[in-house]
């Protein structure tokens, strides 16, 4: 079924689900391929798909662009969700960058990605949003001077801590040999961030 | 048995597969590194494409072949090892007792369901591709998320010590060249097909590897047929012609 | 004209728009204060108003809840808007590992490399990056207490599965016959099973 093309509408729908932010009409033409004309009239067909009687998503024209958002008559159901809902688990990615920060901190994007050897920057984001890593200063050693980053307050109270001080030593956690590997990539130049 | 010596006289080779296109010994180090599926390397385009590159005038051509011949038969002990997992004991480090056939078949069965598992599971992420979550979230009240202290320390641990490089001392030295190996198949072929299996049952686990690099490139050359009429069932080979 | 009470479809809809993550019937229940039979009731009709064939926004029903995401078909232009390429299919190595995880799991990564015959640390690794594997606890018979391995909620989503049970049994993927050709090959031809 899905083998259909699908229609100009559904593309525009598909965009707008992906997007918090409003999307303006030529971004929008851009992304799915149609023109001016077909994306106003796809567009006119979704003001009437989401509107406010008949639909709890509604198509809002805010800030030069087009976005769906919750309609304010459910506000209440969506407001109990926000209270009830568990928050997602971090993934494991995300606990070895949060142990980045709080025993190498603070440290770059770049030395995070090279202790850890994969790219972390998507990891990283995801912290950041989360409001458990912020960025504390900024490297002025490193061309470009990127953003330090180290654990917050958020963090220390979601693992109920006090301080940073709270968690096992880091030489107890890993061999002498280990920790100097560990040093030697976290010098290891920031100009060379890329794996070879 | 290490790749670097080889760094050398291979350095000029580059293969155009499917699954990599780059300097051959590029692909080598994916592979050790575990980001590319030996599973997925075509080893017989791989031996016929260094074939259609081979130079034997060149100054260092017997070297490049040689070592050619010494990292393909690794690849394809690699990928033995991948299909038939029961036949490796070391898996695990220790230099276990050799398995009894029933136990082997036992391993071999349980990695066939899970080869079939896997399958399955391609096609169901396959047929589930493109689905693409709402951006339009809210994010929970501050001070619900808890997490554990023990986790982040074994983060780090985990995080902090695997930065070894990949185990290659399962890999031996071999000491027999693809040549001589061809020249043994050539006269186990005069009496008629021979099974892989009796061709090899006198050698060790390196030499089989090597004798089916050779054995792929004869096929190559047109010398003789390779049939295997299932997957991991028997190989035999023929005289072409 | 937000002033007319929600309908129940509605409030559903909303829920269902600010989460990322599937949401469990029980959950929209809770957040939109339907009872159980009215939720049932407009998971239905959401169903309908978000059908692959007629919308580029679809509701699934995976990992024990409803999410919902954009139509596979309308993917292209997803990823044109996030200038994101897909992200790369899973090797096979890939899928062996979550295999083991699937059907035998949860179990060690050693358990998994022994099933396999091959070292899979650097396997199961990119498949927790991926979020696709997490720890699930750890066993305390082995030394050391290893990690035990299982599949994620956003696997059971990236497989458009309802839960764990949503897969053919193990024994149903190989045939008899063909484990007693196995048997047989092994066990018959007389020959030892490794060289020395």
């Amino acid at each position: 079924m899905s083998d259909l093309p699908p229609r100009p509408a559904h593309l525009v729908e598909a965009v707008l689900l992906v997007s918090a932010r409003p999307i303006s009409r030529s971004d929008l033409a851009s992304a799915t391929g149609l023109s001016e004309h077909e994306t106003e009239a796809a567009l006119a067909s979704l003001a009437e798909r989401y509107a406010p009687e008949s639909s709890g998503i509604v198509l809002r024209n805010v800030a030069g662009g087009y976005s769906l958002s919750t309609n304010p008559n459910c506000a209440g159901a969506v407001e109990r969700f926000r209270e009830e809902a568990r928050p997602a688990p971090l993934s494991g990615a995300a606990h070895e960058v949060l142990a980045c920060a709080l025993y190498l901190g603070p440290l770059t994007r770049g030395a995070v990605s090279r202790v850890r050897g994969v790219n972390s920057d998507a990891v990283v984001r995801g912290l950041i949003e989360r409001g458990l890593l912020t960025e504390v200063g900024t490297d002025r050693d490193v061309p470009g001077s990127p953003a330090l980053l180290g654990v917050t307050e958020g963090f220390l109270a979601a693992t109920g801590s006090a301080s940073p001080e709270d968690f096992p030593p880091l030489d107890s956690l890993v061999t002498p040999e280990e920790l100097d590997r560990v040093r030697e990539r976290l010098t290891s130049s920031g100009t060379e961030g890329e794996a070879p | 048995m290490t790749f670097e010596p080889l760094g050398r006289s291979l350095s000029d080779f580059t293969v155009e597969l499917d699954v990599y296109s780059g300097p051959y010994e590029w692909l080598l180090a994916l592979i050790l590194k575990d980001e590319l599926e030996i599973f997925e390397v075509p080893l017989r385009e791989l031996v016929e494409s260094y074939l259609l590159s081979r130079e034997p005038e060149a100054a260092n051509g017997l070297e490049r072949d040689t070592d050619f011949a010494g990292s393909a038969a690794a690849l394809i002990l690699l990928k033995s090892r991948t299909l038939s997992p029961a036949l490796d004991a070391e898996a695990e480090g220790g230099e276990e007792e050799p398995l009894s056939p029933e136990e082997l078949a036992g391993r071999l069965t349980e990695y066939m369901k899970i080869r079939r598992a896997a399958e399955h599971l391609r096609a169901r992420f396959a047929s589930n591709a493109g689905h693409y979550p709402s951006a339009h979230v809210v994010p929970p009240r501050p001070g619900r998320l808890h997490l554990r202290p023990e986790r982040i320390s074994l983060a780090a641990r985990q995080a902090f010590s695997r930065l070894l490089e990949p185990p290659v001392r399962h890999l031996g030295p071999i000491t027999v060249t693809l040549q001589q190996l061809a020249g043994l198949i050539r006269a186990a072929l005069a009496g008629g097909p021979v099974s892989y299996e009796s061709l090899t049952s006198e050698m060790d686990r390196l030499n089989r590897a090597v004798a089916f690099a050779a054995a792929l490139s004869l096929a190559q050359e047109g010398s003789l047929k390779l049939s295997q009429t299932e997957p991991l069932g028997p190989l035999t080979l023929e005289p072409s012609g």
